[in-house]
């Protein structure tokens, strides 16, 4: 490939490939976000059934993975607008990056609420019995019970569609707005070079893959609940004897 | 204080609950006994609606619930006065034995901080597991996670506590020790529905013994009664093993 | 925005004859990568010496490289290697001659391979220790833990994530345009290459893909309550 | 107008153009827009006061996408003349490039062709969803089965390696482009001596454009060819005159 | 027969067995008793490898595995020799009940279907549980859970079965049957060792009692050694309720 293929290059256009990384990692950042916390909502809806909002659910899920996501950012980038328009919201201003945080974000949404419902269907329900025996609501059963469970079971399939992710934010480029990859694209229309854009691309996928998994790893750690925890919240034991005496019942004597 | 009217419940074909009646007074231990299989799981599962059962209706204080008609506000009313011990333990796994305590009653007693940690150290002390407080429930022995169940049920200071079999993973020693707690807890005007096979045990505690077979009930009355002056044929040919324990 | 039904139908109707290679690259894909994914996934859950961190490494690092690049890669070495090594091997097969869905098969089935052992992963880290007791204590080998109990229990776990990659799969195989391979969404757009009416390719191409969609998600839902009704109420 | 206009009150118009369209319409190394339509459509800035012109990158598609919901007012981005957007679109007057298309193969792998007829049993790539893939389906359409054409979206690299490896036996394209290639990559492809397709590109507007814009811009674009400034552009730019008549 | 020497384990800081050693003899019926949190489970999960111990060998019939040098082959074969009744029951989720009696016959034992199968219906009879043959783990009772259990565990005829808390969630009648059952089962010339709460069925079914405390032996010998002519004062203390009990 020699002709085609050049260290040197991949050096010259390492520095602006890099460039467009913040632009990447908001779109990343931004989806998953929006992603975790509709992703979840989702998630919760269908998996307690809750009539008309888990259907609703069903039907945009099924939406956003079944149709090809150039599809899904022409129906934001000039549907959502017109629709505004109708009720007197002019949107014509706004960055049209919004518009890609939008799409990402649903789309990142709709897949990961299925990688949650997963987790969430794999926490035996005895957990589930537990909450409702202490009078916990739904949402507190949730957020306190079964989602510190869910996070082992979902973050490894969490962590690949995060990394591909980053490689996925070009369709940004098609409306111009440049990321890593669409700088990578962009380079190779100028220079005839799009190997070595691309393979500064996948130095820097490959290093957030790599900071991602530390980071994964600590937290797949925090959540594996089978080590005693180190810190714990201590009272001074003076008020323990008050509550003591206040509450009355006798302590046990053994033997 | 919570009486039960014509409980009914089925899996499928098969019914487990064929129409169960019971009335608790205040600061009563009702115990159920009866075989395995025979319901006692089942119902009191019915009791704190983690299962709905398909007919009949539950009076806990001045409101009755129509078990097939409640909504969730209502079922969650009545959850909150209710408290349940399980026979599997159901400890949550995320969280170590003194938080198991703590976490409810932030979340429903609307407790401070400061509140549910005194409480939940007193208990843990009650129980014998201060030393364990920071495990986490799959580092606990059988016993152990047994014993933060019984004290979580506890610091919710409920209206009604449910027992499914609260001393099954229990050593002697701690038995006795449970039987104590739960006569201190009665006698705070808590009221109790427990299951059990320790016959001694329902003998020693209870204020009424219902015995169960079959998703029905064969015979109720005080220990008394039924453990002394057993009417039932079916009811005695189960006894006997502990009544001959207590001849011996 | 003007919409032009008949122009859509009519690329709906051209596209509609290349789900078969959509499906095709898809699917084989998926089964290749669903074998060595589950490989690497025992190998990590199992913690064999040497192999297990080397996995890791390389399914890290693998993450990181985007699918553009492995396909462009694959061609040029392919184009320029291929015929070389077929004349020292004797074979007749050139690399004019070479089916290039093969290119395409093998940078999704990276893609597969990738995702599926997480995914597995993932499904493991949900079964109970308490089931591995079991398993040890009747003195079932890996092989039979293997069998009757962890995939049983991690399958019905995983399948929503399944269903998530093979529609992945169908949509990302619209990559295999970079190599030549005519699939739904190259055929839509070819339909739009004389009048420029991309807008109802795009749509025809996302009526193909939800339908197929919708027919992978039936399937996996009826398997799902199929297979995880039994283990709802599994304790401990 | 020049940036300082913005201030004087000029109305900001936003034009179409293209991401990744080498020579005609790119972001340069430092992310500036760049290229043969878009220093035309700047050349057109210069020369009208009451406008600036902000660009839009996008796709081809897109860019047709945001010109019809008025996303951008007017678009330079190698448009030629066809029926169907004629229906959607106002077209400038003017052609301002023209689209000389070749035929590229390897002379080392075989021969130089010099129309679709020499192409008989051949493999021919082109790029989908592209004028060249067009316009050998039109001949396709009269000749059927005349030659084979090859779809992709290949890469520079790809379609130069595909050509010159015998993958396929030709490609089409225009003389700039192949020049590039041959400069990029060290090769020494051909093409025939005539090309086999030629047409002019045009400006493109929104329907609801101001009259008074698409005027003006006729105007200036008649006005910087009469001067030669275009010539000079395309020099620059294409590496020859290019400029319809 | 089965010879235990120096069992050592460790969870991090905390020792939990400090060093058991253990002899059964063939056909004799081992009997772990101890208060809660004692090491009992440990114990017997270090002797079926479910838990590697830090220190110590076992030796079963010729062969002695030292465990912290064991590989998966020595381990494995010294599984498929000794049986388990879990506490948690642990039968196989995916499998209904008759099925977990099969299944290991079928990969461990090479039955053949029809071996297999006829004996897992002999076992389930005993068990009282052939109508609830093609249930699944989660629609059994507790104590049908661990029935099934027990007829797994005795399908597989090891060399020594280990039994933690088997009559934990069974009532006094399946108590009773059960006994027996062992009883049985040991006449066979099976060897078991069992850990329980229930003092009776201690001092009805074993041959040798151990009393465990703090991950240490504290006494041993046969029943009425311990039970009648306790040494130690800490034994004795844990006794008393069952003494009591059987004084009254
Ligand atoms: N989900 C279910 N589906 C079908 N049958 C069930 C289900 N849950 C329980 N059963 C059946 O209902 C009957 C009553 O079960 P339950 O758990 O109430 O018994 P129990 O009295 O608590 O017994 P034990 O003393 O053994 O715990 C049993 O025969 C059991 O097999
Ligand atoms: N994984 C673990 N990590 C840390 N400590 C543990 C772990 N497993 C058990 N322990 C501790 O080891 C001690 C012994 O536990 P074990 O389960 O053997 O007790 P046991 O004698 O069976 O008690 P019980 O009668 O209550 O079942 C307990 O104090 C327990 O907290
Ligand atoms: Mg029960
Ligand atoms: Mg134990």
């Amino acid at each position: 490939m020699s002709s085609f293929f050049s260290w040197d290059l991949v050096w010259e256009f390492f520095p602006k490939i890099l460039s467009a990384l913040p632009v990447t990692l908001l779109i990343v950042g931004i989806a998953t976000f929006v992603g975790l916390m509709l992703g979840n909502f989702i998630a919760f809806m269908r998996v307690e059934k809750i009539p008309i909002v888990s259907q609703i659910a069903a039907v945009f899920v099924s939406f956003i993975r079944g149709t090809p996501i150039l599809v899904q950012l022409y129906i934001v980038y000039y549907g959502v607008p017109s629709l505004l328009q109708a009720i007197q919201i002019d949107v014509s201003s706004w960055n049209k990056i919004i518009f890609i945080y939008i799409t990402y974000g649903l789309n990142t949404a709709a897949f990961q609420s299925e990688t949650i419902r997963a987790a969430i269907l794999s926490v035996p329900i005895t957990q589930k019995e537990a909450s409702i025996a202490c009078g916990l609501t739904k949402s507190q059963m949730y957020l306190r019970v079964i989602l510190p469970q869910v996070v082992r079971v979902a973050l490894p399939a969490f962590g690949t569609t995060t990394v591909a992710l980053l490689q996925d934010t070009s369709l940004a480029f098609t409306i111009g707005i440049v990321d890593v990859v669409g700088k990578a694209r962009a380079i190779g229309a100028v220079t005839f070079h799009t190997l070595e854009g691309y393979v500064g691309a996948a130095v820097l996928f490959i290093t957030l893959s790599i900071i991602l998994e530390r980071v994964f790893d600590l937290l797949e750690k925090r959540m594996n609940f089978t080590e005693a925890k180190k810190t714990s919240f201590q009272l001074p034991s003076l008020s323990l004897i008050k509550k003591v005496q206040k509450i009355g019942i006798q302590k046990i004597e053994t033997n | 204080m919570m009486e039960v009217r014509n409980i009914q419940k089925r899996f499928g074909k098969q019914e487990v609950l064929k129409g169960i009646n019971m009335e608790v007074a205040k600061g009563e231990v009702v115990t159920l006994l009866g075989p395995s299989g025979s319901g006692k799981t089942t119902f009191l599962r019915c009791l704190n609606f983690l299962e709905r059962a398909d007919e009949g209706s539950i009076v806990l204080g001045e409101t009755e619930t129509i078990v097939n008609k409640a909504n969730a506000k209502e079922i969650l009313a009545h959850q909150r006065q209710t408290a349940m011990v399980f026979q599997n333990f159901a400890l949550f796994q995320n969280k170590t034995a003194r938080e198991n305590i703590v976490m409810p009653l932030l979340l429903t007693k609307n407790k401070t901080k400061q509140e549910a940690y005194e409480l939940a150290d007193v208990l843990l002390e009650q129980v014998g597991l201060s030393e364990r407080q920071d495990f986490y429930p799959s580092q606990l022995s059988g016993g152990q996670q047994q014993r933060i169940g019984i004290a979580r049920a506890l610091a919710l200071n409920p209206k009604v506590i449910l027992f499914d079999e609260p001393t099954s993973a229990l050593d002697p020693e701690l038995v006795g020790q449970t039987l104590t707690l739960l006569r201190d807890i009665a006698e705070t005007g808590a009221t109790m529905v427990l299951v059990t096979h320790e016959m001694k045990f329902a003998y020693e505690v209870s204020d009424k013994i219902i015995f169960m077979e079959n998703g029905q009930v064969v015979e109720q009355g005080t220990p008394k009664e039924v453990f002394e002056q057993t009417k039932e044929e079916r009811t005695k040919a189960f006894l006997t093993r502990f009544t001959n324990q207590m001849a011996r | 925005m003007s919409f032009k039904f008949e122009v859509m139908f009519q690329s709906l109707k051209v596209a509609s004859q290349y789900v078969g290679t959509t499906l095709f690259m898809a699917i084989t894909a998926l089964v290749i990568g669903v074998i060595l994914g589950l490989g690497i996934a025992l190998v990590r859950l199992y913690r064999i010496k040497g192999l297990s961190q080397f996995f890791q490494a390389v399914v890290t690092l693998l993450k990181g490289i985007p699918m553009v690049l492995i396909i462009l890669a694959l061609y040029l070495i392919a184009s320029k290697q291929f015929d070389v090594w077929a004349k020292s091997m004797h074979w007749s097969l050139r690399f004019k001659d070479f089916n290039m869905v093969w290119i395409a098969v093998a940078a999704l089935s990276l893609m597969a391979t990738i995702n599926s052992s997480e995914i597995f992963r993932g499904a493991f880290a949900a079964v109970k220790p308490g089931q591995f007791d079991a398993a040890k204590s009747i003195g079932l080998t890996n092989l039979q833990t293997i069998r009757r109990m962890l995939l049983p229990q991690a399958i019905p776990i995983s399948l929503p994530m399944f269903s998530n990659l093979l529609i992945g799969l169908v949509k990302a195989s619209s990559l295999a345009s970079m190599v030549s391979v005519v699939d739904v969404f190259a055929a839509a757009k070819i339909t739009a290459q004389q009048n420029y009416r991309f807008l109802e390719a795009y749509v025809a191409v996302a009526v193909i893909y939800w339908g197929i969609s919708l027919v992978i998600e039936k399937i996996v839902q009826i398997l799902e309550e199929r297979m995880s009704r039994k283990l709802r109420r599994a304790i401990l | 107008a020049t940036e300082s206009a913005a201030d004087s009150g000029a109305t900001e118009i936003k034009v179409g153009t293209g991401n990744e369209a080498l020579p005609y319409a790119y972001l340069d190394e430092n992310g500036k827009y760049d290229g043969y339509d878009v220093a035309v459509v700047k050349a057109i800035d210069e020369k009208l006061t009451d406008y600036t012109f902000t660009f839009e990158g996008a796709d081809f598609p897109t860019t047709l996408s945001n010109l019809e919901s008025n996303k951008v007012q007017m678009a330079a981005f190698e448009y030629e003349v066809n029926a169907d957007r004629q229906e959607k679109f106002v077209y400038g007057d003017a052609g301002y490039v023209v689209w000389d298309t070749y035929i590229v193969s390897d002379p080392d792998a075989g021969t130089v062709y010099q129309s679709f007829a020499d192409l008989a049993g051949k493999k021919v790539y082109a790029t989908t969803a592209t004028n060249q893939a067009a316009m050998a389906e039109t001949y396709l359409k009269e000749n059927p089965g005349a030659f084979e054409l090859v779809y992709g979206e290949y890469n520079n690299e790809q379609i130069v390696q595909a050509v010159t490896s015998g993958a396929v036996d030709a490609t089409l394209a225009p003389k700039y482009q192949v020049d590039n290639w041959n400069r990029s990559f060290n090769e020494n492809l051909a093409v025939g001596s005539e090309p086999v397709h030629n047409s002019d590109a045009y400006l493109l507007f929104n329907k609801e454009t101001d009259p008074a814009l698409i005027a003006a811009v006729n105007t200036a674009l008649e006005e910087l060819k009469a001067d030669g400034t275009i010539k000079e552009l395309s020099e620059k730019y294409l590496d020859g005159d290019y400029v319809p008549e």
